[in-house]
């Protein structure tokens, strides 16, 4: 027990003390606490901890490798950035759901078992969902119905997975599967992919989003997405599949960031596509990119938090998300503009900027795997990476017209947390070493050499170069993107409407479809089966029994006339007919 | 210091400045690309000099146009209001 | 076995009978002290039954706790007691949820106490006594004695329909049951046919291999017996009377208890002592149990009463029982044993908690209610722990039954264990939706405005079932490891052991119910 | 077993005499005793009975050793058998004398010849029970059927007594035609009515040829009347309703008993070897019988007249008993007629009480709200009916289980099944007593006059021995049970 304690012990037991709290001791509590879990982590050495038996199957809930202990880093670190950034907000709720979220992804994170990592997963998926209420707006409502169906649909698939799992191959233990293509094989994938927010299974993400509070997203850009590429690297090591989905990834998330007009929406896109390099990473499965794939989610984690927060805090001061309505802010917030640009560098890869360390990482292990088309495209990818964190955002938030908003600086606590998610961005990028030595295998790479850099250099510059000339073709148009979330979104309403179902009541979005196919359909069959079935059928079957012999007394009763000579009569009928059947007999007998 | 930084870089009236700056900035980087030597490299398009700042300017391009043509041809940009109806 | 060898089974059976005594003595017009005299005589009673599971040894199946004295010599009917894995269990839980039942309708009956009190105590003595008798005779005994008080419970304190309810209730059990009692007779004398000696002792019957057409006959006879008190499938419809009409504390005794009796009958009876019989009729019964928990789940759903509602989902949970015992597998048999167990915990608390309702509003009707959970938070959050229970999530006491028995389903068919995946998700449905109606939303009816929330007694009802919930969802090991044993043992008098064959045809049912049965000529070829 | 041939033996008729000598005592007392003594009948005709039951326990030969003592040349005999039967009868008659004395009493009908006409009838079952010759047990039939058909028309100033009263005598008559026809036709086929020599006749005869076949169906019919089973039950609900309360609860128990043993007697000593041809005719007769009683009783409003066929019903399952003849079958219809001797009087005292003067409300409606107003009172009808309803820990259930057993030792599963499936239907008008008298409010224009209810401590009493009786039977059924093994025809 002593040797190792479960970090999201703390988040979720602080988790449900926090309530109680008030004021200032409540806002040294929400750091206490991620402190506490980087402790954890930092105490914590490779093996195997609080596994127990249940139901014959060995639950295990802290099975410790150096993979796992990255990922329990970052997310300490992170949670704790995080909840720096959030110290200022006054709403209990939204600091139970992240506690809760955190403790969730740490304990998939250390999971040994499939049946511990489904519940904390499912764990992770209602309290982020409560990130998006927490917004309280009728969009973000809707928005995150949708986030819990898609991750209700992510879960089924996991948990059907494993009990498939469980029944082939009688083990319960978190491992690589073999690649039978068994149904649990991809059962399993697609409920980790939905998370990991895979086209075409990625809508969810630059839906819900965007529409969460702007605290809670900062969270949410951390875990959900890299807690299933931990789960990636677990179990689907070398899946050719994955190369492929993480490339078009990459590069599907350029594509729309181009088309997006919502800032978040436009870093949700960027997410994905970033994923998509650590997807990719998991696909190849050597062990540089492997290595690559986690050192990337590592160095991810900070600046896409980063990047967050930087918008956060524009939202958070001016109230306003779209780039067309916002521009000029330079002025006013100077230094949310710098350390969101150090964001940006670092998710476009600048050298001496953590993504330059990590993503050369991925693409090198690709080359080196023999993929040119893939490297290449990898490759483009950041370059429209840096095209729009780095230029296009920015410009258009911070310069660009002015739109004349007053603005000022975000709290202090805000700006200490992007300072500290910069300052590791850079830290990282100018000295690699100790998050090489944290990966899982031993690291034979070297990120600064003179040719990569000066053509990373290149890639990027060019990449600027062709911006400006291309900048009146970029000006951002007030329209939103339409993705695969129009199958849910609009495509079933438009089914609805041709079903021509009347919508029962103004009730939320999913409130109609539950209630069309829901009470409509299920309400008819069911309560044909109780009112006719059960009742008329079965009931009434038995109840017939009873109905039948009372009304035979009722007919037989009539014998009873009360007159002697019926009586007599009835004696005198009985008496022959077995005399008479006495006599037959024995005279047949004779 | 850096709030300096910041309002001089967004003044209007030092772009042309700026301009030249980045442009000697892009300069120096293909210069640069001829110079260093290619040890390590994996395929005939990284021996080639200024590769790199080729690709970028390209697959910038290309993302933009295609990305551009998509939205708009393909009908994948629509009004804001397109979900709330 | 028995440290101290005091015979404590018959002492956990009549204490309740003492208490009913002192009930007697007490005027009528003090009904508090009845009351606490009730509640204490369960409480002192639960304690007593304490110990059975502490010097209880998990390692054998034999029967522990062992009573045996003649009873009635001439018929060889013995007074034989007994528990072993399977029955342990069921027995705390009846001790357990009688003594909260008696504390549930503290307020909810106010006239007739006295008959009230007695008749749940006298109850709790037959149930007991079921699950204790080893003796075919005093099994029966206690198996018809248990209706008399639960009729009266009904019948007297229950709802409008309730003298329907009760005597359908008590017709329809017993109609079962005579059947049985014919069958056992039927045994009765095929034993002395086969080995020469007269007994009721169900163990001795254990290693007795009959023909197969008779096993077929005989399990028929006790299978009816047992599927009305489950209740399964087609036998059903007497539940949703007696429970809706019911008194609160009745329903959770019915529910808790009563329906356990048909699944432990199984258990006892039909498996082991009709091998051939249970794995021929396998798939029947495995069809019912489907359909029944289908059908249960989708019947409820339509409910608009909640006490109805409750009643139908106790119809789709039994049928998980019936899935996980006769997949005939350890998984499937140890998830019915502990479903048992959760399902009475979970559908106990659930009959409490509509009780709260009723006694707050006296009605039952869904559309009553509405945004509750504002004016009674606490009572919200137990409702919903409860309602999450019953409906499987993990973490609680429901999961860990239904993962089991899906377990055995999915490893004796993969069909039904699909189709019972199918039931779980309807099982979510109906209880969250009615959940939702009854909880959330705006409060639209003026008297739901001031309702209070839980009070202290409610707490000290509800909370000890709760505690147990959690405690079985999270370390279920300490109640599964009582079963083992037996489990395993009843398995391999079942598995392996295929009795005698099928000797020529089927006799036809008339030639059976008019002829002369000659047990000399069925006795032969018994593989003994 | 010695068989003791001995002429007159006056210790084999102590009991009767007792009797006999008692009721003469009431008849003078009534004659020339002052008025006053007028309370004092029931409680010397009690003596009797007692007195009478000692002498039964302690004849010559303990139980144990089951010695037949033939007497007055082979025309009486004493064994356990008719002694058991005797314990029954004494036992109906003395709990019917406890409720009678506090019923005459509200009727104003304190007369002798009450008790008399109870006690000749007991004596007449004595006779039928250990009448070792169908002659004497024709007497016996005559002398109990006589003094039946007179109670039963006693409270004279009600019109349905007298009717009752006719019917009985007229039906009776009629059956008992039979009866001596059948008698007749044994007697001309065999020569002889001792019963062992018919057996002796036709074991020795082989086949007893078709009039014998003949006279045994015509006792069947005569005995089918007796023990009220269908066809030849009509009589019996008009007359158990008609009849006063007390003779009610007599007649159901008591000379059902001495029919069954009788009945049994000469079919299991005299025509043994004629089962094959009778085991067919009282299959159905048994099926007839369950199932029409208890059918037609299910929509009964009058109480009395409900019990008069679940009485029949009753005799049915009793039939059931006889029809698996052995050991089994035997003693199971003594014990089954021990229990229903309690239960049913037991009831009928429960009903006597809330009869109230006059007999006004013996509807099953007059018993809603009862349990609150006579707890003790309800509660011992409950028992009582759930006895009869066979439903453990009762008497009633050890009977039927009993019977049942030996229905299904004997092969008759069919016939078990039908019996028990019965018994489920019977539950339903049980249960609608219980329904009134503890889930129905009463209905308050009857609750207005509440007749002066019949209540007495003889009353408590009878209705407190029955109680225990049905409990025992039930709870500690062995002793009696061995009672009962000791006591089954000896001869078989």
């Amino acid at each position: 027990m002593i040797d190792w304690f479960h970090p999201s012990v703390f988040y979720i037991v602080g988790a449900l003390l926090l309530p109680f709290l008030r004021g200032k001791i409540q806002k040294a509590y929400m750091l206490l606490i991620p402190l506490l879990g980087v402790a954890a982590v930092f105490a914590m050495s490779a093996g195997t901890y609080w596994s127990w038996d249940f139901l014959g199957t060995v639950l295990c809930f802290g099975a410790v490798d150096k993979l796992s202990i990255v990922f329990g880093w970052v997310f300490t670190i992170m949670s704790f950035i995080g909840m720096v950034y959030a110290l200022h907000v006054n709403d209990r709720g939204q600091h139970v759901a992240a506690l809760l979220y955190v403790g969730g992804s740490l304990g998939v994170t250390f999971a040994g078992d499939y049946l511990t990592l489904f519940v904390f997963w499912e764990v992770m998926a209602f309290a982020s969902a409560y990130l998006v209420f927490a917004r309280r707006e009728p969009a973000a409502i809707r928005a995150g119905y949708r986030y819990i169906l898609v991750h209700t649909f992510g879960g089924v698939c996991l948990l059907g997975g494993i009990i498939l799992h469980y029944l082939s191959t009688r083990s319960m233990q978190v491992g690589p599967l073999d690649h039978d293509g068994s149904l649990a094989f991809y059962l399993i994938l697609v409920g980790v992919i939905v998370n990991a927010a895979v086209p075409p299974l990625h809508a969810w993400l630059i839906d819900a989003y965007p529409e969460g509070t702007v605290t809670g997203s900062v969270f949410m850009s951390a875990f959900t997405t890299k807690t299933a590429v931990y789960v990636l690297v677990r179990v689907f090591p070398g899946t050719e599949l994955l190369v492929y989905m993480g490339t078009i990834m990459a590069l599907y998330g350029v594509v729309y960031a181009v088309l997006e007009n919502d800032c978040r929406r436009l870093l949700a896109y960027h997410i994905i596509s970033q994923v998509g390099y650590m997807v990719a990473g998991v696909g190849i499965g050597t062990e540089m990119s492997l290595n690559g794939s986690v050192s990337h989610a590592f160095a991810h984690i900070l600046y896409k938090g980063l990047l967050f927060m930087g918008a956060g805090a524009v939202i958070e001061m001016t109230g306003r998300r779209k780039l067309t309505e916002l521009g000029g802010l330079y002025r006013t917030m100077p230094i949310t503009l710098v350390l969101y640009m150090i964001g940006g560098f670092a998710i476009s890869a600048f050298p001496l900027f953590s993504g330059f360390v990590t993503k050369s990482m991925v693409i090198a292990g690709a080359a080196h795997d023999h993929r040119p088309l893939v490297a290449l495209l990898l490759t483009m990818a950041s370059a429209g990476t840096f095209l729009h964190t780095g230029l296009k955002l920015p410009y258009y938030m911070f310069f660009a017209k002015d739109s004349g908003i007053e603005a000022k600086e975000p709290p202090l606590n805000m700006l200490l947390a992007m300072g500290m998610a910069a300052f590791m961005c850079i830290g990282i990028g100018v000295l690699p070493g100790p998050l090489y030595n944290l990966l899982p295998f031993p690291v034979h790479f070297n990120a600064y050499t003179g040719d990569h850099v000066t053509s990373a250099l290149g890639i990027l510059l060019f990449t600027g170069l062709g911006f400006f000339m291309l900048l009146k073709k970029l000006d951002p148009e007030p329209t939103i993107s339409i993705d695969t979330d129009w199958v849910y979104r609009k495509g079933s309403r438009v089914f609805m409407w041709i079903a021509s179902k009347p919508i029962a009541s103004s009730d939320t979005y999913v409130g109609n479809v539950y209630d069309t196919w829901f009470t409509r359909f299920m309400l008819f069959f069911s309560s044909f089966l109780a009112r006719i079935i059960d009742v008329r059928a079965i009931d009434g079957l038995v109840n017939g029994v009873a109905q039948f012999f009372i009304g035979l007394a009722g007919v037989v009763r009539v014998t009873a006339s009360g007159l002697v000579r019926s009586y007599a009569a009835t004696m005198l009928i009985g008496g022959v007919v077995i005399l008479g059947y006495y006599l037959f007999a024995s005279l047949m007998s004779l | 210091m850096i709030k300096r930084i910041v309002l001089y870089i967004g003044n209007p009236a030092h772009a042309g400045t700026l301009k030249k700056l980045s442009y000697v900035a892009l300069g120096l980087t293909v210069v640069a690309d001829f110079l260093v030597e290619r040890e390590h490299a994996v395929y005939i398009w990284d021996k080639i000099p200024g590769w790199g700042a080729l690709y970028g300017f390209v697959s910038c391009v290309v993302i933009v146009l295609v990305s551009k043509f998509i939205g708009h041809q393909c009908g994948v940009m629509r009004g804001e209001d397109y979900y709330n109806d | 076995m028995n440290a101290l060898n005091l015979p404590i089974l018959s002492l956990i059976t009549y204490l309740p009978l003492v208490g009913i005594v002192a009930i007697c003595l007490i005027n009528n017009s003090r009904q508090d002290l009845i009351r606490w005299v009730a509640f204490g005589t369960s409480v002192v009673t639960f304690l007593v039954s304490l110990p059975l599971y502490f010097m209880f040894d998990c390692g054998t199946w034999e029967m522990q706790f062992v009573e045996d004295v003649p009873w009635i010599s001439q018929f060889a009917v013995r007074y034989h007691m007994g528990i072993d894995g399977i029955s342990l269990l069921l027995v705390l839980l009846t001790t357990f949820l009688s003594a909260l039942a008696i504390l549930s309708t503290w307020t909810a009956v106010t006239e007739r106490v006295k008959g009230y009190m007695a008749s749940l105590l006298f109850l709790e003595t037959g149930m007991i006594g079921v699950f204790c008798a080893l003796d075919f005779v005093l099994f029966y005994v206690f198996w018809e004695v248990m209706l008399i008080p639960m009729y009266f419970i009904i019948g007297i304190w229950g709802g409008p329909r309730r003298i329907y309810a009760a005597v359908k209730f008590f017709i329809y059990t017993m109609s079962g049951s005579v059947l049985m009692l014919v069958a056992i007779l039927v045994l009765y004398f095929m034993n002395f046919e086969a080995t020469g000696t007269y007994t009721f002792d169900i163990l001795d019957y254990y290693n007795l291999g009959l023909p197969g057409n008779i096993q077929m006959w005989l399990f028929l006879a006790f299978f009816v017996a047992f599927a009305i008190k489950v209740p399964m499938f087609p036998f059903h419809t007497w539940l949703p009377d007696a429970h809706v009409e019911a008194p609160t504390a009745g329903s959770v005794i019915l529910a808790g208890v009563l329906l356990k009796m048909g699944i432990y009958g199984f258990l006892r009876f039909c498996l082991p002592i009709f091998p051939q019989a249970t794995i021929d009729f396998m798939p029947i019964v495995l069809a019912l149990s489907v359909v029944g928990i289908i059908y249960g789940a989708m019947v409820s759903i339509a409910q608009d009463d909640i006490k109805k509602l409750v009643a139908y989902s106790s119809v789709s949970h039994l049928g998980y029982c019936m899935l996980g015992m006769f997949a005939l597998n350890v998984d499937g048999l140890k998830g019915s044993l502990i479903q048992m167990i959760n399902h009475g915990l979970s559908t106990g608390a659930l009959f409490m908690i509509v009780g709260m309702l009723y006694e707050r509003r006296h009605t039952r009707l869904i559309s009553e209610y509405g945004g509750i959970m504002k004016v009674m938070p606490m009572f919200a959050a137990l409702f919903l722990l409860v309602a999450l229970s019953s409906m499987g999530v993990p973490g609680l006491n429901g999961f860990v039954g239904e993962l089991l028995i899906l377990i055995g389903a999915f490893k004796a068919s993969l069909a039904f264990g699909m189709v019972a995946t199918i039931g779980l998700i309807l099982g979510a449905i109906y209880l969250l939706w009615m959940y939702r109606r009854v909880m959330y939303g705006q409060i639209t009816k003026a008297e739901n405005q001031n309702l209070k929330d839980m009070t202290g007694r409610e707490y000290a009802y509800l909370l000890p079932i709760v505690l147990f919930i959690v405690w079985i969802g999270v370390y279920p090991k300490p109640f599964l490891k009582t079963m083992d044993a037996s489990v395993d043992h009843l398995l391999e008098t079942v598995n392996p052991r295929t009795s005698a064959r099928m000797d020529g045809a089927k006799p036809t049912w008339l030639n059976d119910v008019v002829a002369r049965v000659d047990f000399q000529q069925l006795a032969k070829g018994q593989g003994r | 077993m010695e068989q003791v041939m001995s002429s007159i033996n006056l210790s084999a008729i102590a009991p009767e005499l007792i009797l006999v000598v008692c009721s003469l005592l009431i008849l003078l007392i009534q004659s020339f005793a002052p008025i006053r003594l007028k309370g004092w009948y029931g409680y010397v005709s009690l003596i009797g009975v007692v007195g009478a039951v000692a002498v039964v326990l302690t004849q010559p030969q303990s139980f144990e050793l089951r010695a037949i003592e033939y007497s007055f040349n082979g025309m009486w005999v004493v064994d356990n058998y008719c002694r058991f039967f005797k314990l029954i009868f004494l036992l109906g008659t003395g709990l019917t004398i406890l409720i009678s004395i506090k019923y005459l009493d509200n009727e104003a009908m304190q007369h002798g010849e009450y008790y008399a006409l109870i006690i000749f009838a007991t004596l007449g079952m004595m006779i039928m029970s250990s009448g070792a010759e169908l002659i004497t047990i024709f007497l016996g039939v005559e002398l109990m059927s006589i003094s039946l058909y007179v109670l039963a028309g006693y409270t004279r100033n009600r019109m349905i007594s007298n009717e009752a009263a006719l019917k009985y005598f007229l039906l009776g008559s009629f059956a008992t035609c039979f009866l001596l026809y059948g008698i007749a036709l044994i007697y001309g086929s065999t020569g002889t009515t001792s019963i062992p020599a018919i057996a002796k006749f036709i074991a020795g005869a082989g086949f007893g040829g078709p009039t014998i076949v003949m006279g045994m169906a015509l006792l069947v019919i005569g005995f089918g009347f007796k023990t009220a089973s269908v066809p030849f039950h009509m009589w019996a609900p008009d007359v158990y309703e008609g009849a006063p309360a007390p003779v009610t609860a007599f007649m159901s128990a008591g000379p059902k008993a001495a029919a069954f043993a009788a009945f049994a007697r000469i079919f299991m000593e005299a025509l043994p070897s004629l089962q094959t041809n009778w085991t067919m005719l009282i299959w159905v007769m048994a099926v007839l019988t369950m199932s029409v009683g208890n059918v037609i009783a299910l929509v009964q409003e009058n109480i009395k007249r409900m019990l008069a066929y679940s009485s029949i019903a009753h005799a049915g399952y009793v039939l059931v008993a006889f029809l698996s003849a052995g050991e089994r079958g035997i003693s199971s219809i003594l014990y089954y007629m021990l229990a229903y001797t309690c239960m049913n009087i037991g009831a009928f005292a429960v009903i006597t009480v809330l009869a109230g003067k006059g007999e006004q409300r013996v509807r099953i409606a007059d018993f809603r709200g009862l349990g609150y107003r006579h707890p003790i009172a309800a509660l011992a009808m409950t028992l009582f009916l759930f006895s009869l309803a066979g439903i453990p820990p009762t008497g009633g259930f050890m009977g039927k289980f009993y019977i049942f057993s030996a229905a299904i030792k004997e092969g008759f599963v069919g016939l078990a099944i039908i019996g028990v499936i019965n018994s489920v239907v019977s539950v339903y008008y049980y249960l609608r007593v219980t329904v009134a008298m503890y889930m129905q409010a009463p209905d308050t224009a009857a609750e207005k006059e509440i007749p002066v209810t019949v209540f007495s401590p003889a009353l408590v009493i009878a209705i407190f021995i029955s109680a225990y009786g049905v409990l025992s039977l039930g709870l500690f059924p062995s002793t009696y049970l061995a009672m009962v093994k000791l006591s089954f025809l000896t001869l078989l």
